[in-house]
């Protein structure tokens, strides 16, 4: 075990994987020299060369359709958008190629490719740079989504994302980067008897009353809520895959506390939330004593950083959502 | 013969190693040593291309394709640059390049399946060194430098061409394309059909000046080549592969040529172009000057053309009861290959669509 | 009272819109000479000049990037994204400056753009050409986003989406281009005391067991089903609105009915009927005797047109849902 | 002075009117009239530009700004092409450009407000005839040729100018604009400054050819330009706004600059680039250049200097205060202006929020 924080984690299982198979290449916007604007590629081009960590021009539509090329030629190119706000001029062949190339060629031409995207507020940061566009990547058939929310699992998923046949669009929670946690180095993430499956959701507290169902950066929110919380227990649940949802462990929970809040930093309308709330409800209808609830940022433009936190889904929100919850 | 097309570009253009009356000339930076039994076989690849091509719109009008995109006058473009390729080398075409997909050996079936709607793909890429058809205009131009760019990595002597129309080099990939291209010195040949047409759009509606002079304001030379001259367009994309080999980085070749049809099936050209436009390319008919050529040259005679013609008829009729055998896909095969690893929603999904649609005694309504 | 297709009741909306207010333009690929692929704007060009009605070169992105200049300069660009699948090159800028610029200069700009777009399959066309790629938009703060499902709705509507000062993302279902319809040209489409109020939703058809909410293509095939069923009366909703939602008109009928049926062509999850059903639960929890039900494409691209019948929601796939909502 | 940076670009490029040493030199295509107010003025605003540049930049490091992105070291460029413009004209600059906003008549509060994060934006654009400063790479290109087409249906006599940095030449969207603007013969400039760096990349990580040589490929002329001379950017930007007013279309401007701070205050440039580089711009210094000329001509004295060295430390004191005393805004502003038009959804999240916080007797907990 040893402590550290998410990005050295990150950077920590990057290496890993690129020992682990050659074909793992690292390519992006100032990854190379620079280690990438948050440094998650520190040291990986020197150690690794530039064949293997390729600074890339400043395309996104570029980026990651030569990556779908390098694909095509057997590579497993790792590639970083710089923000979240950035990712959008590479929608199309996200959506257009990445996501589809595996279908149309019936199997023939696998897409592993790993598109990471630091996302999310609370940094403070000027426009753009503090979005959430999962669910954009989450309604798009092919693709999978993923999203770690502490070290431990930063260091595994982004291995298991990068061994992963399928496209993975991987949204890193950049405000809990300097995050520290214990991270288990031995565990081998590829190995099944060993690591957890990254496409289940976890159980990260258990409670009686009411499951809290969140990912990325709102799970440490919504973990200092449960402790916080006096009148209710509360039930955390990391979802961690966003695509596809592990509604089994998540209807597990709900049909054990009867009550649901999805809490998420993105838009609150056709958000992760409205899917997990109609899925949920669906399934758990009998289960149910309240209506799924959602604590989600407002339908508006990420604001200035100045306003920000009242845009975020804060402690207060989500132990308000749960009050409600207790209400019904 | 220099003539000022309609929409006021000289022709020929730069490179020209075939009259249109079937002359040979040479040219001081492009020359190509082709045999007799390349030549016939170059004008037999594109006759039996033309045949398909007009098989498949015949298909199209029974019922039998959903649509079709012709080639019509752009076979010495397609089959010239497809044959200049080695075994080794990868192409990525768009949904209107069959003499590409010919040359690189998928069978007509294969190129009509897409446009049949029995899949989105219809061959297998790996194995025949060719992308599938790229319907997003300029999407496949970074797939190609992509490819190149590992390629480059692998060291390996291979160099990639990438196929697209005029209209596509206004969109961003295209020109991002250049861009990596440039930068990694990329093994890479961008291979413009200038056709003249973007569905209703004269060529000058996506440039105002040549398209092969992009280029060079991106850091590697363009060429501009007679497209409906299979020689010269062999020689000018034979140079340019050899050079992308050799690792002098890309080039982007103009193939000045002519869309004969319509854009599609869909298309009705006579609502934006005259006739006689049509009129003044059918003289630069890139077959009919190959089979002067051939004929004058007394590289073939009457029995050779007969023949070729009667290969065609052949292969028309295996086209077109091929294409109407062609087994229906079920409906729950939608659900293949989605996700190379498994996914519990998608057999979910299935499941259910199965046990739905067997629920009905006769076939679904919709 | 004119008996027209929707296509024509669109070509006839927007020529209204140009004649009432000469800062309105038509931007896009081949709709000038050729009258775009659908024949929308034929005949346009040739009335109005080729200044009013602007062949673009190929690149959506660049149209809309510019659309968003002509705006600023204070026209009213309506735009023409040939097919569903490639609006996604225009992605960025509609995301990060269409929906943003409003806001991000606090009311200084308007971008009263509209972006047209045939969408949605059923008309045996190849790959690309058959998307709903709704949810996107309707995920997007700063944009609206609306459908028309019948010649009348479409004839007032567009006028209405190019009046609007907000812009507009105007889902045309393709495959009804061809039905026909009575339209009243002599409704005043911009005097709310003529023209119903293009942001509610309608209910087209009452009935008292069951609500099917629907928009765009589907609208049709859910009067349809509602028709053929035999057990169940079927009120069906047309949404017409997809952002904002009218969740005040749908209430109101699932408080009556008691169950709700949302049906669309989108893949299912984080589609429009995940945020319609995650919001009339919370609202209609009580009322509810059946949970909301979901009728969508499957999470799978858009397959090829020999299997389309099997994806998109016809008659059956909606009454089996009405008889699973009524076994509750 | 003729000598190769770091990069292998050769200095001085193509266009330079003073050099380095502060010496008036002619060129036979551009020359330019400034009387000695001009040139004080011009140095004037440079001056003034540096120290509002200065003082965001310490008050990022107080904390009182979120972020801050220097054009130190651009000051040429910007206030250069910024004074050519006409009062009519219109500007599109990035987040960088300080001098440009500055020449716009936007004060230094409504320069910072954006990077204090009290807004997304920071002036009235309409007003000062100059649109927010973008930050998404290239996506302003498209909305000046946009604006461009627009003032040609008026048939209105004024220019735009599109501002982007040396890294946003490999986007597509600016690229695309150099579609629009030569297929409609737009009247737009667009101005690249090349500061050689885009964060960590440099020069030849976007364009293995000078930038100024891509505009022939679309159509247009490209023209390379001192960029650290103030006299020679305005001669340049002038003559292509004119060629726009003319009717004859784009232009593109290869400012040849250097970014002389971080790409950012976030940002480390120890991390990739070397010292020496920076100190062979130093030399060549924008400002100093000027001052030189202007002393040496006995233009101005050292009156004028200490002068203008007073009004910039009295606009340093401006905007020390004024940045602390901006306005917080309300959590609920967040509301405002997302549509122009009623939206009754967000009507109720608006109500909510202050609702909700209004239930709290002291501040929220994040
Ligand atoms: C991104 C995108 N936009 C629009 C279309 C619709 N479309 C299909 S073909 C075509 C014209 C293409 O012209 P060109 O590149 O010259 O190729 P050609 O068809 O002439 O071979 C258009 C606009 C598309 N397929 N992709
Ligand atoms: C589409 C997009 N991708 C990435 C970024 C992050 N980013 C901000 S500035 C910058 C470099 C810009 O370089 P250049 O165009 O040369 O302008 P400079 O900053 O040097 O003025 C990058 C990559 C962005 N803002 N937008
Ligand atoms: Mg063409
Ligand atoms: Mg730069």
């Amino acid at each position: 075990m040893t402590t550290m924080t998410m990005a050295k984690a990150l950077n920590v299982g990057l290496r890993r994987a690129m020992e682990s198979d050659s074909r793992v290449l690292l390519f992006g916007e100032d990854i190379g020299r620079l280690g990438g604007v948050f440094r998650i590629t520190d040291g990986l081009q020197k150690d690794f060369g530039e064949h293997r960590v390729m600074d890339a021009p400043l395309a996104e539509s570029g980026i990651v359709g030569t990556a779908v090329g390098l694909a095509m030629r057997g590579y497993r190119p790792v590639v970083e958008i710089q923000f979240d706000g950035f990712v959008y001029p590479a929608f199309d062949q996200i959506v257009s190629q990445v996501a589809k190339l595996h279908r149309r060629s019936e199997g023939m031409l696998a897409m592993p490719i790993v598109i990471r995207i630091p996302f999310g507020g609370g940094i403070g940061a000027v426009e753009h740079h503090s979005e959430s566009p999962e669910a954009y990547f989450a309604h798009t058939a092919g693709l999978r989504v993923l999203s770690p929310s502490d070290p431990q699992a930063a260091y595994l998923t982004i291995q298991q994302a990068i061994a992963c046949q399928d496209p993975v669009v991987y949204f890193e929670p950049k405000r809990r980067y300097w995050d520290k946690g214990d991270v288990d180095e031995a565990v081998d993430a590829l190995d099944p008897s060993q690591a957890p499956d990254p496409w289940r959701a976890r159980i990260v507290r258990r409670g009686s009353d009411v499951t809290v169902a969140c990912y990325g950066p709102m799970v440490r929110t919504c973990l200092e809520a449960a402790t916080a919380s006096a009148d209710a227990s509360i039930e955390v649940v990391d979802l961690q895959s966003l695509s596809p949802l592990d509604i089994d462990t998540l209807a597990e929970s709900v049909e054990r506390t009867g009550r649901l809040v999805v809490v998420h930093e993105a838009a609150g309308s056709l958000g992760l939330g409205a899917e997990v709330a109609a899925r949920i409800t669906e399934r758990c209808f009998f289960a149910l004593e309240a209506p799924v609830l959602r604590v989600t940022g407002y339908d508006v433009p990420y604001p200035p950083s100045r306003v920000e936190e009242h845009f975020l889904p804060g402690l207060d929100r989500v132990l308000d959502a749960v009050d409600r919850a207790m209400e019904y | 013969m220099a003539a000022v097309s309609p929409d006021g570009l000289r022709y020929p253009p730069a490179v020209q190693l075939l009259t249109p009356e079937g002359e040979r000339v040479s040219h001081p930076d492009y020359s190509i040593d082709l045999s007799e039994t390349d030549l016939r076989g170059l004008y037999r690849d594109m006759v039996l291309v033309r045949r398909i091509d007009a098989e498949a719109t015949a298909l199209q009008r029974q019922g039998e394709l959903g649509l079709w995109a012709s080639c019509l006058g752009q076979e010495a473009a397609q089959v010239g640059s497809g044959r200049a390729l080695r075994a080794d080398d990868y192409a990525f075409p768009t949904y209107r390049d069959h003499g590409v997909t010919w040359s690189r050996g998928i069978s007509p079936l294969e190129m009509l399946a897409m446009y049949r709607g029995v899949t989105n793909g219809g061959w297998n890429p790996t194995e025949k060194r060719c992308a599938l058809a790229t319907i997003v205009i300029g999407n496949q131009a970074l797939h190609a430098v992509g490819y190149a760019m590992g390629v480059q990595l692998d060291g390996a002597d291979v160099a990639t061409i990438a196929y697209f129309g005029d209209g596509a080099t206004a969109e961003g990939d295209v020109n991002e394309a250049f861009v990596f291209a440039a930068v990694y010195n990329a093994p890479v040949v961008f291979f413009c059909q200038n056709n003249q047409w973007a569905i209703s759009q004269p060529r000058d509606r996506q440039s105002r000046v040549p398209i092969y002079e992009r280029a060079a304001g991106f850091g590697f030379p363009g060429v501009q080549v007679d497209g409906n001259d299979i020689v010269a367009v062999m020689a000018v994309t034979r140079a340019a592969l050899d050079r992308a080999r050799n690792g002098d980085g890309p080039t982007l070749i103009e193939a000045f040529t002519y869309r004969m049809s319509a854009h599609t099936t869909s298309d009705d050209p006579t609502r934006y172009r005259h006739a006689d436009e049509l009129e003044v390319w059918r003289l630069r008919d890139p077959i009919e000057r190959l089979k002067v050529h051939l004929a004058r040259q007394g590289m073939a005679d009457r029995n050779f053309f007969d023949q070729v013609d009667r290969e065609a008829e052949d292969l028309a009729v295996h086209v077109r009861e091929g294409a109407r055998a062609m087994p229906e896909p079920a409906g729950e095969t939608m659900f293949d290959n989605v996700y190379a690893e498994p996914h519990a929603l998608l057999d979910q999904q299935r499941a259910a669509l199965v046990e739905f649609e067997a629920s009905f005694a006769d076939e679904v309504h919709t």
